[in-house]
């Protein structure tokens, strides 16, 4: 009959009209500012450098300025240079460092690549998404200072990913150490022998200058 | 008071006085639907020639979302276009994913794990629901209705969204499929999030058909309204849900068997007709298999890798060759075809756009209808601008 | 389905004076294709199309490809047999040559009707000038109406018999073909803060001192 | 035509705040109802470009519903828009009708870009044919970033544009574009040349300025 | 506002009345009949200015409700202050008229509008004595203001010099030509069962109770019925509300008519749209549904406009219900509905009422026998040309390769 | 009420005039219907409620859409010479049919019995009307109604002859 199937979309909608007042299957707004959205631990937006401590971010980044991420980025939105002189990273060991790394956030696709093939996990990505911003070139373009997250962070956006990275690279210390200990022996080994060449000077490790604490 | 262009959505402004005039007592009025038109579903352009209100001549207008993707293609690296396939029809990027990984997997000849086969199939069928619909909201809007079958599906496409949102970490541009298999494993419980919604799904659908499939109007907009004959659309290499509402039962699942569908049990559904009603029906009939093929692979799903342990994504440099290969996307036929030269960048990266092919037929179907039927035929066949002009 | 070898033998048998070629596809998807002259393929194509045994209805997808000009140096061996008995002398001599380009469009055929494919159809221009001219096809299948238009504005094949060949994404007064190799992106660079390779290069070119403004200031805390 | 330069200061002259205290609690309070008006009635134009079309979608959905700012009412005509959301790739193939659009918008108006593509040409400001950021040709008073960026993004892009207007002067140096007479809302729409758009930007819009990075922590 | 009411009724009832009285009472006899209808214009367009409002905000807050979604709501409390955000921002935008438009016909068409559509308010009887004016046609004049509309319309779309306007002004003629006539026919029955042209008399004849149940309302009849939906249809059609929204059609017209209208002027508008789709209902209630009347004895204690607003706002709900629903029709199927179908059925209901006023003297099993042949007619005639009108259409069945 | 029938009729002979001699055929329409609400307002004036919203109903609401309906199906550009005499004798023909119109009007006028002191209009019901129209006047509506009919018609075959060879499918 002429109208049953009008009569039945009505009833649809009446239905759903009832259900938005009792039933949270036919209510499913998050009202933004209030209440947010629980972001899936997966979720990703725009990449953050890892540092080992909060305190001391500039001095403790994992990045060493390989610049693999900056050829991979299919937009090409990072930007660094390599430090020309070393300074100790969170375990001590001479790195080189950027002194300038950038992400222009307005450029960033959010693919994740960079996090992807970066050895030494040191770039992951982070979930903040509420950037906008009046100003195109002060507001997006993020410096290392605004990049810098301490490894803590990382561990509250991605717990299960952030252990598994801890983990692996606890592990990989450990071999580092070992190797470092192997090749120590073996060096005093041959050192028991007497030397052809005369010792290097100790290192002299500078001190990192001191950093306003990053916001 | 200020004055501004005499005819603001018109692509030529300034159209004179007199010619207007002229096409008050002339024979046909020339109107450009788009690039700014609320149902051209971007920026897409029809130049339509009207005669009163009846469609006389059709001519479709494209590129003004050219982005340059083939281009871009052939200066990246292989691992580095994954993110811009995904933003071809940016309505389905799992798919693009896959025809995408597919083809240079069978250009490099690498092997896919079984579990992340299984997954890739899900994430097909699960963004050919969320494809289809969108679509069915989309065309209830071009009929004219105030935004509530949108609103419905739209709901119903945020909960496929946080599925994978929740596996991939976005929620439209996933990048998640690798040569090799899949980027990252499925978290805890996420195949169970993926089987409530499948079994939630049909009862959604059956509301969805309730709203608006007995309707009358909406039957009275859409049979008989834009009939495509099976040989027109072989011969236009119209592909998808289009050339199966027109009578040709040709799904690529079926006939190439590619990932792991010949696994499983399936139905496709064939229109009678090939207008509009068909083409609606068709997918929503897609649906409900989709449901079917979703349930059984969430059953089968094994444990195991995700990912060709002999997979490299960095300096990864395919020996010299070429392939085309396709995967039968929700809007049709999305092909890959690559060229190497055993660089780290493909020689030529093309794609396949299904969209656009399918878009031959359109003048064909609008010619005789008005101009409100042009709008809804052109719902129908489904078009993301972003695949069209790429 | 038959081999793209059979589909030549039958078209050289079927077309006696027509060229068709198999160009052989070194990887793994082994994807051959058939080289056809441009003066018969519009006749090949039908054939393809109609032959009951084939019955190629369904073109799926068509693209060009551009090869530009390449220098291939070719290393030829002589052996002079010594005549002295000893082993024979070889002297490499490297030629260098060069391979006039061409553009060159594909066709992937597939068959709706016996669910076959696909059949890789290839056609070349002569050279890379401006204008040059190869048959449509899409009076055989209507499927190549907006990707020959496509390659048309892409790559600057002129496509005979096309029913409405314009430019399909780049505007009627646009002037390259940008997808050829030897494209040239036009110069709008202007500032881009992350700056890489051919990019950078640019951006010394447009500022070759650095402009006073400082915007970005350093450290943030 | 450019937007006040942001180096500005936004404080008052002396002069300025005498003058405001002349005036009195009438303008205040007019300004302020003005301002609660206009920021409270955001009504975009039914308008997207690409992938971020699709999330303004979304943001109009039933999920985040744009509509509990007064914003749901999408118009399809340039004329009763009061906001351009260019969600998505400008390329400059539709750089021209973008212009258009937004000279046919009515005063007082205003333009998100929404997306890297529109910020900045994004992902694909590699293409020949992707304008490189729609500041070059029209003013923009937010930007989002993202690719997309959630719909959330696009509703904080809301109202952190609703603070902007709050914030606006009716009168004095401060005002916004339209309240100032000598500015127009015309922008000139730029033609298709041979090889790129003509001219490439709009100068008395866009500037490019140039960063000076300093070495060093 | 006339008839004096009798002391007799409830207080809440004469307070219009009192109220008035108490503001104009002191002025002389012929300037406070000047006074009295100043008062009414002013009272009549404050209370459906708000109405119109608070109308566009339930609106879009009612379709919310049906997708799933609060609408808008942080605009004052409840969002309850966001029509006035909307306004001032309508009063403080530029007003752009394009340069090729026909300038004095594109500013006169919305103030056209707007005046005619408030015209309409003036005979309808908001309450048992609170109708702004009483004329003996009052129903005539009510559809000769009405009908006038579409012709600003037309002027809108016109003057625009747009083609998408054109093409919405030619749409809203057609539609005009095809629903006025089923419009008109609708309410004969009602004049013919009344006697009166006028909108006071026909409320009056509506008054009373069967069995003190069920009320004497039109609607409550055969041809009452199909009258109302006759009715109903083509005003929706008549106010350019979904689903026949054609001239404004979103998806095709970009804004129809509108499509050139900025600002305040756009407001006028959507205003006088507002207006007659209340006019509209306004007289339906006064038609079919018997005006301020109240359903049940028991209830008459409430206020008679109480009755009338209810009734009103019933109706707007149904309006904007079927909004959040229905697709849109095609211009022909529009045209086809009202000359294939609304007409044809308004003429049988024509009959069907004569055949109800001939027989209202048969009683017992006779009645029964009136009940039935009435029925009959109105059913018959419904389904017949209801399947002529979907010929063709139907669900399908599909199969599957 | 002298002051107000003046400006009613200034009105509507002004719009009229406005009508006829105006270039902009859409304009002339609009005008034309002004001057029929002018006629309207005159009814009214006159105290005939019903004749005075029964003009407008029918006339701006109906028969202008049906005149701007015409204007704009009209094929021929106006600018085109209406087809027919020219100069003096199409003047001459126009001055005969005012010349009749008048002639029918006057005579009309003077065979009614008008009250010699315009006393208060009767006040006439609607019922009477029907009464009228039905009884002494029916044959008289009978005759307007075919015309009208015949009329319709006429214009139909017009339209339709506009459009040779083209199947008119649409309603």
């Amino acid at each position: 009959m002429l109208g049953s199937g009008l009569l039945q979309g009505l009833a649809v909608t009446a239905k759903n009209f009832v259900g938005s007042f009792h039933d949270p299957k036919r209510f499913v707004t998050t009202q933004y500012p209030e209440e947010k959205t629980r972001l899936p631990e997966a979720y990703r937006n725009f990449p953050f450098l890892v540092s080992e401590n909060a305190e001391d971010p500039m001095g403790t980044l994992r990045c060493v300025a390989c610049q693999i991420c900056e050829k991979e980025c299919p937009p090409q939105c990072i930007y660094i240079e390599k430090s020309k002189d070393k300074k100790p990273d969170a375990s001590g060991k001479q790195q080189i460092y950027p002194a300038v790394f950038d992400i222009d956030t307005a450029v960033c696709m959010s693919c994740q690549i960079c996090v992807e093939v970066c050895p030494f996990d040191a770039i992951k990505m982070d979930q903040v998404f509420e950037l906008a911003a009046t100003d195109r070139f002060t507001g997006l373009m993020l410096d290392r200072h605004a990049l810098a997250k301490p490894n803590s962070y990382f561990h509250q956006l991605h717990p299960t990913e952030a252990a598994e990275v801890d983990d692996r690279l606890a592990t990989e210390r450990k071999a580092a150490e070992e190797k470092a200990r192997a090749a120590a022996a073996a060096k005093a080994a041959a050192a028991a022998k007497p030397p052809a060449v005369p010792p290097p000077p100790p290192a002299v490790v500078p001190l990192p200058p001191p950093v306003p604490p990053a916001a | 008071m200020s004055f501004s262009d005499p005819s603001p959505l018109s692509a030529a402004p300034g159209a004179s006085v007199r010619a207007v005039h002229d096409e008050f007592h002339g024979d046909l009025l020339e109107v450009s639907m788009g690039p700014h038109h609320p149902s051209t579903h971007g920026v897409f352009r029809m130049m339509v020639t009207l005669d009163g209100e009846t469609v006389v001549k059709l001519k479709p207008v494209f590129g003004y979302l050219h982005r340059n993707h083939e281009k871009i293609g052939e200066n990246t690296s292989y691992l580095g276009s994954m993110p811009y396939t995904d933003r071809l029809d940016y309505l389905c990027s799992m798919t693009n994913n896959w025809a995408y990984a597919l083809a240079v997997e069978k250009l490099a000849g690498q092997a896919v794990p079984e579990r992340a086969e299984y997954l890739r199939v899900i994430l097909a069928e699960l963004t050919r629901l969320l494809n289809h619909t969108c679509l069915a909201g989309f065309l209830l809007q071009d009929c004219g209705a105030s935004g509530t079958p949108l609103m419905y599906a739209f709901r119903e496409r945020e909960k496929i969204l946080d599925l994978f949102e929740s596996l991939s970490g976005s929620r439209m541009m996933c990048n998640y499929q690798r040569f090799g298999g899949c980027r990252v494993d499925a978290p805890a419980g996420w195949l169970d999030a993926a089987r409530a919604l499948t079994d939630g799904y049909g009862s959604f659908l059956d509301e969805y058909e309730a709203l608006l499939t007995g309707n009358e109007i909406l039957m009275a907009r859409t049979q008989g309204i834009g009939c495509l004959s099976a040989k027109l659309a072989v011969s236009a290499g119209v592909t998808g849900p289009l050339l199966r509402a027109a009578g040709v039962a040709y799904d690529l699942r079926k006939v190439d068997g590619y990932g792991f569908y010949p696994r499983f049990d399936f139905r496709v559904p064939l229109g009678a007709h090939g207008d509009t009603y068909d083409r609606y029906m068709v997918r929503v009939l897609e649906m409900r298999e989709s449901i079917r093929i979703l349930q059984q692979a969430l059953r089968d799903i094994p444990a195991g890798p995700i990912m060709d342990p002999k997979a490299k994504l960095r300096g990864f440099r395919p020996k010299p060759g070429e392939v085309y290969s396709r995967i039968e996307g929700p809007k049709g036929e999305i092909g890959f075809h690559l060229i190497s030269e055993g660089g780290p960048n493909p020689y030529r990266y093309r794609v396949r756009p299904p969209s656009l092919i399918n878009l031959t037929i359109l003048e064909d179907l609008c010619l005789g209808h008005s101009i409100a039927d042009a709008v809804v035929i052109l719902g129908s066949i489904d078009i993301v601008l972003g695949e069209v002009d790429r | 389905m038959e081999t793209p070898d059979q589909i030549r033998d039958r078209l050289l048998s079927r077309f006696p004076g027509a060229a068709v070629s198999l160009i052989s596809n070194p990887g793994p998807a082994a994807q051959h294709s058939l080289l056809l002259d441009a003066a018969d393929a519009r006749a090949i194509a039908t054939f393809l199309r109609d032959d009951p045994g084939l019955q190629l209805d369904f073109c799926s997808n068509v693209t060009g490809v551009d090869w530009p000009d390449r220098e291939i140096v070719e290393t030829t061996r002589t052996s002079t047999p010594d005549p002295a008995g000893g082993p024979a002398k070889v002297v490499e001599q490297k030629t260098k040559r060069l391979q006039p380009g061409c553009l060159e469009v594909v066709y992937h055929l597939y068959s709706v009707a016996l669910l076959h494919g696909p059949v890789v159809l290839r056609l070349r221009t002569g050279n890379r000038s401006d204008q040059v001219s190869l048959p449509s096809l899409t009076p055989v299948w209507r499927a190549c109406e907006f990707q020959e238009r496509e390659v048309f504005d892409l790559f600057g094949v002129v496509f005979e018999g096309h029913p409405d060949l314009r430019r399909i994404l780049m505007w009627d007064g646009f002037k390259d073909h940008p997808m050829r190799k030897d494209y040239v992106e036009p110069d709008d660079y202007e500032w881009e803060p992350t700056p890489h390779g051919d990019v950078l290069a640019k951006a010394k070119r447009h500022y070759p001192t650095p402009a006073p403004a400082v915007v970005k200031e350093e450290p943030k805390p | 035509m450019s937007e006040p330069a942001p180096s500005s200061p936004p404080t008052l002259t002396d002069a300025e705040r005498a003058e405001l205290r002349r005036q009195g609690i009438l303008l205040t309070s007019m300004e302020e109802l003005y301002n609660w008006g206009r920021s409270h009635s955001v009504w975009p134009l039914q308008f997207g470009l690409a992938c971020c079309a699709i999330e303004m979608i979304a943001a109009s959905m039933a999920r985040f519903d744009i509509a509990r700012f007064g914003s749901e009412v999408f118009r399809p005509s340039p004329r009763q828009a009061d906001l351009l959301i260019v969600s998505g790739t400008v390329t400059k193939k539709m750089t021209p009708q973008v212009v258009r659009l937004w000279n046919q918008m009515p005063e007082p108006k205003y333009c998100i870009a929404m997306g890297a593509c529109a910020i900045s040409g994004g992902p694909f400001k590699q293409g020949y044919n992707v304008l490189k950021g729609i500041d070059r040709f029209i003013p923009v008073d937010i930007y989002i970033p993202g690719c997309p960026p959630r719909p959330e993004a696009l509703l904080h892009g809301l109202m952190q544009l609703q603070e902007k207007i709050r914030g606006q002067k009716i009168s004095g140096p401060g005002a916004p574009r339209h309240l100032q007479a000598d500015t127009t809302c015309e922008y000139p729409v730029p033609d298709f040349g041979e090889h790129d758009l003509v001219p490439p930007q709009n100068p008395a819009v866009w500037q490019p300025p140039v960063i000076v990075r300093k070495e060093g922590a | 506002m006339s008839a004096a009411a009798t002391t007799s009724e409830s207080f809440l009832e004469r307070a219009p009345l009192l109220l008035r009285d108490a503001v104009t009472g002191f002025l002389p006899e012929p300037a406070r009949w000047l006074a009295n209808s100043l008062l009414s214009i002013v009272a009549v367009l404050a209370v459906f200015g708000l109405l119109f409002a608070f109308l566009t905000l339930a609106e879009r807050k009612i379709l919310g409700r049906v997708q799933n979604r609060p609408g808008p709501n942080r605009t004052g409390w409840f969002g309850l202050l966001q029509p006035f955000a909307d306004g001032i921002k309508m009063l403080t935008k530029e007003d752009i008229v394009p340069r090729a438009a026909d300038q004095l016909l594109h500013f006169l068409a919305p103030v056209t509008l707007l005046a005619l559509s408030i015209l309409t308010f003036a005979v309808i009887p908001y309450g048992r004595h609170l109708v702004p004016v009483e004329l003996d046609s009052a129903v005539l004049y009510f559809f000769a203001a009405g009908a006038a509309t579409e012709l600003a319309i037309f002027m809108a779309g016109w003057a625009s010099h747009n083609k998408y306007a054109l093409l919405a002004a030619m749409r809203a003629l057609a539609q005009l030509i095809s629903y006025e006539l089923p419009l008109l026919l609708s309410f004969v029955p009602v004049v013919l069962a009344t006697g009166t042209l006028s909108t006071t008399g026909i409320v009056a004849a509506q008054g009373g109770w069967k069995w003190h149940l069920i009320p004497h309302w039109i609607v409550f009849t055969p041809w009452g019925a199909a009258g109302f939906a006759i009715f109903m249809v083509s005003a929706l059609a008549e106010s350019n509300r979904s689903p026949f929204d054609l001239p404004e059609a979103e998806s095709e017209l970009i804004a129809g008519h509108l499509t050139e209208y900025s600002g305040f002027k756009y407001a006028l508008f959507f205003m006088a749209e507002y207006f007659g789709m209340c006019a509209l209902s306004g007289m339906a209630v006064t038609l079919f549904l018997g005006g301020w009347q109240a359903p049940l004895p028991v209830l008459e204690f409430i206020p008679s406009y109480v009755w009338f607003a209810g009734k009103l706002l019933t109706l707007l709900l149904g309006f904007i219900w079927i909004r959040a629903t229905l697709p849109r029709l095609r211009i022909d199927q529009l045209t086809r509905l009202a000359w294939k179908f609304l007409v044809p059925l308004a003429l049988v209901n024509l009959g069907t009422a004569a055949f109800w006023s001939l027989t209202s003297a048969w009683s017992g099993p006779l009645q029964l026998l009136r009940w039935a042949v009435a029925l009959v007619l109105v059913a018959g005639p419904f389904l017949l040309l209801g399947r002529g009108l979907t010929a063709g259409l139907g669900p399908r069945t599909y199969r599957y390769a | 009420m002298n002051a107000v029938l003046i400006l009613i009729a200034l009105v509507t002979v002004g719009t009229a005039i406005a009508a006829m001699a105006g270039r902009n055929l859409l304009h002339s329409v609009l005008l034309l219907a002004l001057a029929w609400t002018g006629v309207a307002a005159f009814y009214l004036w006159a105290g005939a409620e019903f004749a005075a919203f029964a003009q407008v109903l029918v006339y701006v609401g109906a028969i202008s859409m049906v005149v701007l309906f015409a204007v704009l199906l009209t094929r021929r550009s106006r600018d085109e010479a209406a087809p027919g005499p020219a100069g003096q004798s199409r003047a001459l023909s126009a001055v005969m049919a005012a010349a009749a119109v008048a002639g029918v009007l006057v005579g009309a006028i003077l065979r009614s019995p008008l009250a010699a002191s315009p006393g208060p209009a009767p006040a006439v019901t609607v019922r009477q009307l029907g009464a009228e129209l039905m009884g002494p006047y029916a044959a008289a509506l009978l005759a307007v109604g075919v015309l009208l009919t015949v009329a319709l018609i006429g214009a139909v075959v017009l339209a339709a002859g506009d459009r040779t060879g083209q199947p008119e499918d649409n309603p």
